[in-house]
């Protein structure tokens, strides 16, 4: 078939090809390649051996089609013709029962990492842990930190190598928080909470973003996860401290307003109980029992010779 | 039609195996509509806590209301029952007496359910008021729609009766109302089992 | 008067708008006057439009399908350009036109490309495979293909009067709720839905119905074609999983236009159940656009080995097995809402146990070809394409599935790299081979091979330059439906897939060309036989284009691939004399009638304007009693006609003598 | 259609056995003679019985019925209880994890 490709159009391909290659560089770098945090760890470990455990139908798949149509093609090809042949018990055995295994085999590993890597299972004790509480908003992330009073705008700092336990909301439509690099992916949703626990290995900026579409500023709407060493950290929430920005009812109403492209932004204290203020709008049940700050039953004790630690 | 078998040839019309396969897509079709009401069902049993500041079941539901409206409900189907007797056995009469009487007890049925909504309405518990109204209006609504329609196909089917007398397809048409009409007896269980009665109890 | 509909409706606010706008209006007025210059209205009307002749119907499908890919197509494009260049910039698109344009690609190609492609096909060929002179249900075939339409033109319309939904295809809320989208685009998009949806229900009873019980008596249900095969299984899946689509969409239109708060923020509403309701059919809905295709693929494959189909039975049982099972897997389409690990994992496993039936027939395609004889047909080589591509897509879905790795890859490119990747090579790929196959029986002439050939290397190429990166976007942290973005490293890999979606561009140009060509050279490359490619199964044995009636006598079915068998023992064309009358559907307007009150109760719906709504409700239930009560809707044709029409077949096969070997290569 | 699905016998039968079944969830829930949790067993039961009675009685799903029905039915039952079934499981379990 190949006098049927224009050459040029062979060319263009070929350089494209390359255009690829060197952006593939990037990839070895990417958030998702190269995590920098337990989780994101496991995740992208599973990731990977699924694919490598797939592979052994998949190669086999590549090789037959492309012999096969060689040896088998009407002109010219060289295997016998046998019209009638259509069935074979060992063949059919095998097409069932290879990937049926393979199933079982991923299937335990589901199992076993869908308890390991649920998002709300707590990664570490109390005193390892910062909690942050996460408003999703019209188009940025609020992030407080209940422990500390203080409360930022698009940043979520935090120290390295402990553990951040986020309790998220929405304060408008779904949102799905996502930092790449660190890993674990939840819906934010309003008068509900979700949870997450993540924890950085090394001091950086990350990339975050709500990944659910939401409106014009959907685009812009990511954050910085900054994961910094204990003084870093000390510092940042003095310096939060120090900004002459109250988190107040009516602060919060004005930075609730829908803004597009919002900068980082950090608050000197917040009004006590905000976050179940925010999701007691949306309460559907009459005494409903909000579980806003408490966090959840699901606690794992840390470090069981879990490979999270 | 493509099962035109040699043995109907020349005559015009539907043929016996015609009427089978409608009978057959109608079965189906019933069957996905009872996907539809399964669905309102799982919405509602999700939904009927999310009260929000409104009523909460045992505030709007009447118990002896809801018995009143099984019976109009029941006797319907065995009313219609009757008549798809008496067109098998070619009684036009009877078959439109029959529709007669449950086209009454199916508007005592409607009547029934249109003073119940309004009345919730009028109280301030109409389905805007919260996810529990909302799916409960439209479980309930949407088998009242159905029993209305119900009610427009046996009218057709008094006139088609009058005009055209208990042929083949009027009797087949009649068969497939039946089976309508049946399964919407059905569906109420469902929701005096579902809704009502546990609404009440909780 | 007019409901909320005003002249600010009209897309006076933006260039692009505009454009799109009056391309939509120009190309309606160019046919309108093309069919008015050629006096073809009258013909039109009774020949087609009217037409309860399946052939004619799936006909009309694919010519829908066609125009709508257009549109899909010019979506495609501009999204790609869009985000080859919106490095720290807004490109050329607004956030709230780009939002449109993802929405209504993904809309438009599910609802009003795939699925009238696939509808087509099915129409034109499923009864003639089983024997039968008609489907079980043919007026409400006619009512199917014109709700369809009816849907389409909706969200045709919705570039000309008013917006589209910004909500994407899946339409979530609360973002789709009253409150934050407050326009008429998601009431367009509901109704889309729904007057089509309730179409594509009656489409899959009618097919269940037309399979089960229409078959040429002696046809066994393990005697069917595979393509036969994976329809009954298409159709069940549309008739019991579109009523999930109707409900939630009917749930959404209620809380939008009433108040009622099912999926609200507020008041008691529960936007998780949305995503539940939408995904119960959702998940569903893949598989009814995939396993047509697999029925195309396990035809083609045989025909063009020249084999028989390796592990038939193998086929059937696993597609009976992904129709079960595509309705136990849907919460893998929201892993990241928060559901215990035990629920996810269930749901995970249940959706990779999908991938052994699908692979099970992937390896029955690769051994028919082994030990056969393969021509390299432009069907056989869509369907080789898919056999290395659809893998890929299949591998990565299975990834997915991996609630855990879901985290890292949910709503990213990677996703949309997935989905391309089987709905491309997967099933689009699937309905150009049948296209490509089947294109003789229903015209009559043969199609140019060249021009097939090349539209699928453009294809093919076109697909890995515009998919591939997304996959590796999806492990740089892309995620879907971005207008723009300020991360440098991507701008490559969307740069390549642009080019890529250019390289589709000239593919689907060669397709074009091939029919100009094929329509050109039409009396060149007549199909007499009407068996061009030899074939194995009943669809072959009729002529090209089918008379009417399909069969002027019912084929006595004693094999798989009946009409091979036929051959083989030399009764495949056996005269008859024993003609006998037979009856057909007459033609009625009354499905095109329904067809437009549906539009207009979804154009009214949308804009409020109830009293045309009352009127065309009352307009519904007048057409459909007056035709409850008819009783004669055939029409005979008599037994000389047939005589005649047969006779004048056997005489042009006697001239053009079917000779084993002498067929297509 | 034919006169055997349709006899006055069975349709009287039919009937009175509705009634009944229809009478005893009512009674129990109007006297609260039991626990609520019996209460709710007797609902579900009889509603259970009541709608095979319906299907053998009125709609002539019996023995005799065509295979395509009953197996229309029977598919119609499993994924209804997919379907619900699972919209229970996951929106009970996302309620107690989130609400
Ligand atoms: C069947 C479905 C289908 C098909 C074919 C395609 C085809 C293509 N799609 Fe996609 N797409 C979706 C379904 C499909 N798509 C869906 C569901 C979404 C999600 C929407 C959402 O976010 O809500 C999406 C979203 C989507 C995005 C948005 C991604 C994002 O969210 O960031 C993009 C971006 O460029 C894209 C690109 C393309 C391109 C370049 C093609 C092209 O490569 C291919 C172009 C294909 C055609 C034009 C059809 C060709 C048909 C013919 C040529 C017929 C010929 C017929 C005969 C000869 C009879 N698609
Ligand atoms: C034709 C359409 C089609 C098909 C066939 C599939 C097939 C599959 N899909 Fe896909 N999917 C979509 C269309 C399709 N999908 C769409 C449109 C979306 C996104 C909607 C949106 O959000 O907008 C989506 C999204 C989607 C998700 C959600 C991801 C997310 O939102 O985060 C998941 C997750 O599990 C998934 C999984 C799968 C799996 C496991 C299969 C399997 O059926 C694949 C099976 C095939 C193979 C595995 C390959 C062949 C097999 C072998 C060679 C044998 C051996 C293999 C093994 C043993 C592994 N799909
Ligand atoms: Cu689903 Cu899916
Ligand atoms: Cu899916």
């Amino acid at each position: 078939m190949k006098h049927l490709i224009a050459i040029p159009y062979v060319r263009a391909t070929a350089l494209l090809g390359l255009l690829l290659l060197l952006a593939g560089c990037s990839l070895a770098t990417s958030p998702v390649a190269d995590p920098k945090g337990p989780i994101a760890m496991l995740e992208r470990d599973l990731l990977y051996a699924a694919f490598f455990i797939m592979l052994i139908v998949v190669i086999p798949v590549y090789v037959m089609v492309f012999w096969f149509i060689w040896r088998y093609r009407a002109k010219g090809g060289r295997g016998e013709y046998k019209p009638e042949w259509h069935k074979s018990n060992t063949i059919e055995f095998f097409v069932w029962s290879v990937p049926a295994v393979i199933i079982i085999t991923l299937g335990y590993l589901v199992w076993t990492y869908s308890y390991k890597l649920d998002p709300f299972k707590k990664i570490a004790a109390p005193e390892d842990t910062i909690n942050v509480q996460v408003v999703a908003q019209d188009w940025k992330w609020l992030f407080i930190y209940p422990d500390l009073g203080v409360a930022s705008v698009n940043e979520l700092a935090f120290p390295v190598d402990k553990a951040v336990s986020l309790q998220l909301t929405s304060d408008t439509v779904m949102n799905s928080f996502l930092v790449p690099a660190l890993g674990g992916q939840i819906y934010a949703m309003a008068g509900m909470t979700s949870e997450l626990n993540l924890r950085a290995n090394e001091t950086g900026r990350f990339r975050g973003r709500n990944t659910q579409y939401s409106g014009d500023g959907f685009a812009m709407q990511f954050f910085e996860a900054v994961a910094m060493t204990e003084e870093e950290f000390d510092q940042w929430v003095t310096n939060a401290r120090a900004q002459p920005n109250p988190l107040s009812n009516a602060a919060y109403e004005r930075l609730a307003a829908p803004s597009i492209d919002h900068g980082v932004e950090y608050f000197s204290t917040v009004q006590p109980g905000l976050f179940e203020q925010i999701l007691r709008k949306y309460a559907r049940r009459p005494e409903s029992s909000l579980r806003g700050g408490h966090p959840s039953a699901i606690t794992q004790t840390a470090c069981e010779g879990d490979t999270l630690c | 039609m493509n099962t035109y078998t040699p043995k109907s040839a020349g005559s015009p019309g539907p043929t016996e195996e015609t009427l089978d396969i409608r009978d057959l897509g109608f079965w189906i079709y019933l069957m996905t509509d009872a996907i539809i009401f399964s669905l309102l069902f799982a919405t509602y049993v999700v939904m009927f806590q999310n009260t929000a500041t409104g009523p909460v079941p045992s505030d709007v539901f009447d118990l002896e209301h809801v018995f009143a409206e099984t019976m109009f409900l029941l006797l319907s189907s065995v009313t219609f029952g009757f008549a798809s007797l008496a067109s098998i056995r070619e009684q036009k009469g009877h078959a439109i007496c029959w529709l007669l009487v449950t086209i009454v007890f199916g508007l005592g049925f409607i009547y029934l359910e249109v003073a119940e909504f309004i009345g919730m309405i009028q109280s301030g518990a109409g389905p805007q008021t919260s996810g529990f109204l909302s799916a409960f209006f439209t479980l309930v609504g949407t088998h009242g729609a159905h029993v209305s329609l119900g009610m427009v196909g046996i009218t057709v089917m008094i006139f088609q009766i009058l005009i055209k007398g208990l042929t083949s397809p009027v009797k087949s048409r009649l068969h497939r109302l039946g089976m309508f009409w049946h399964f919407l007896d059905i569906v109420w269980i469902g929701i005096f089992s579902i809704v009502y009665m546990p609404g009440w109890l909780i | 008067m007019l409901g909320r509909l005003g002249f600010d409706a009209l897309p006076f606010y933006s260039a692009i708008a505009f454009g799109g706008a009056s391309i939509t209006v120009l190309g309606g007025l160019v046919v309108l006057l093309l069919v008015t210059y050629f006096g073809k209205w009258r013909y039109f009307w009774e020949e087609w439009l009217t037409s309860l002749d399946h052939k004619r119907i799936g006909i009309m499908y694919i010519a829908l399908a066609l125009v709508m890919l257009v549109r899909g197509f010019v979506d495609a494009l501009m999204m790609r350009s869009q985000q080859a260049i919106a490095l720290n910039s807004n490109g050329y698109l607004a956030p709230e036109h780009f939002d449109q344009v993802f929405s209504s690609h993904g809309t438009i190609m599910i609802f009003f490309m795939a699925m009238p492609f696939l509808t087509g096909l099915i129409n034109i060929v499923v009864p003639q495979q089983i024997g039968a002179r008609d489907v079980a249900f043919p007026f409400m075939n006619s009512i199917s293909l014109w709700l369809t339409a009816a849907g389409a033109a909706l969200v045709m319309v919705s570039l000309v009067i008013g917006k589209f939904s910004t909500a994407g295809w899946t339409g979530y809320p609360p973002y789709s709720g009253a409150e934050y989208s407050p326009g008429v685009g998601v009431d367009y998009w509901i109704w889309a839905l729904l007057v089509s949806g309730v179409g594509s229900t009656m489409t899959g009873i009618n097919f269940i119905v037309t399979i089960l019980k229409c078959r040429a008596p002696k046809m066994r249900l393990m005697q069917m074609p595979l393509f036969t095969w994976t329809t009954l299984c298409t159709s069940i899946l549309m008739a019991f999983a579109f009523p999930a689509l109707t409900v939630v969409a009917a749930m959404l239109g209620l809380d939008r236009i009433l108040g009622f708060h099912f999926f609200t923020n507020d008041a008691g509403g529960n936007m998780m159940n949305y995503a539940n309701l939408l995904w119960i059919w959702g998940h569903p809905e893949v598989y009814i656009l995939i396993l047509p295709a697999f029925g195309i693929y396990s035809e083609v494959t045989a025909t063009f080995s020249q084999k028989r189909l390796f592990g038939y039975a193998s086929l059937v049982y696993a597609t009976a097995a992904i129709t079960i099972l595509s309705f136990s897997v849907w919460l893998h389409h929201f892993f990241t809402m928060g559901s215990s690990p035990n629920v996810n994992a269930v749901f995970g496993i249940a959706t990779m146990i999908i991938a052994v039936p699908t692979g099970v027939k992937i390896f029955d395609w690769v051994f028919t070809m082994y030990k056969g004889r393969i021509i390299f047909h432009p069907a056989m080589l869509f369907t080789i394409g898919f056999l290395v591509t659809f893998v890929l897509g299949g591998v990565s879905g299975v990834l997915l599935a991996l609630p855990p790795a879901d985290y890292l890859m949910h709503n990213s490119t990677f996703l949309v790299a997935h989905f391309h990747n089987v709905l491309i090579p997967g099933a689009l790929f699937g309905y150009f081979a049948g296209f490509q196959y089947w294109f003789p029986k229903a015209t009559g002439f043969t199609l140019n091979k060249a021009w097939g050939v090349r539209s699928f290397w453009f294809w093919i190429i076109g697909f890995y330059l515009a998919f591939m990166p997304l996959y590796a976007l999806g492990f740089l942290g892309m995620s879907r439906r971005m207008e723009r973005y300020d991360v440098a490293e991507w701008q490559p890999y969307l740069i390549v897939a642009a080019v890529g979606a250019l390289s589709v561009l000239i593919g689907i140009f060669c397709q074009g060309m091939q029919l100009y060509v094929s329509i050109r050279d039409r009396n060149k490359n007549i199909d007499v036989t009407g068996d061009p490619y030899n074939g194995r199964t009943l669809e072959w044995q009729t002529s090209s284009p089918p008379a009417e009636y399909n069969f002027a006598k019912i084929p006595d079915v004693q094999e798989i691939d009946a009409f091979w068998d036929m051959k083989q023992r030399g009764v495949a064309y056996a005269p008859a004399s024993d003609y006998e009358d037979i009856h057909l559907p007459r033609n009625t307007g009354v499905g095109v009638i329904l067809g437009g009150l549906g539009f207009l109760i979804g154009f009214a719906v949308t804009w409020y304007i109830w009293w045309l709504v009352v009127l065309c409700v009352l307009g519904v239930a007048a057409c459909l009693i007056t035709r409850a009560s008819q009783d004669n809707t055939f029409e005979i044709i008599p037994a000389a006609e047939i005589e005649a029409h047969e006779k004048a077949r056997s005489k042009a096969l006697e001239e053009h003598k079917p000779a084993p070997g002498d067929f297509w290569t | 259609m034919d006169a055997q699905t349709h006899s006055a016998k069975k349709l009287i039968t039919g009937f009175i056995l509705a009634l009944i079944l229809t009478l005893i969830p009512f009674a129990a829930v109007w006297t609260m003679a039991f626990p609520v949790g019996v209460i709710f067993g007797i609902i579900a039961l009889c509603a259970v019985v009541q709608v095979g009675v319906h299907l053998y009685y009125f709609l002539g799903i019996n023995s005799k019925a065509p295979t395509e029905k009953v197996l229309a039915i029977c598919f119609a039952g499993i994924l209804i209880f997919l379907m619900v079934g699972g919209t229970l499981w996951i929106m009970f379990d996302l309620y107690e994890r989130m609400m």
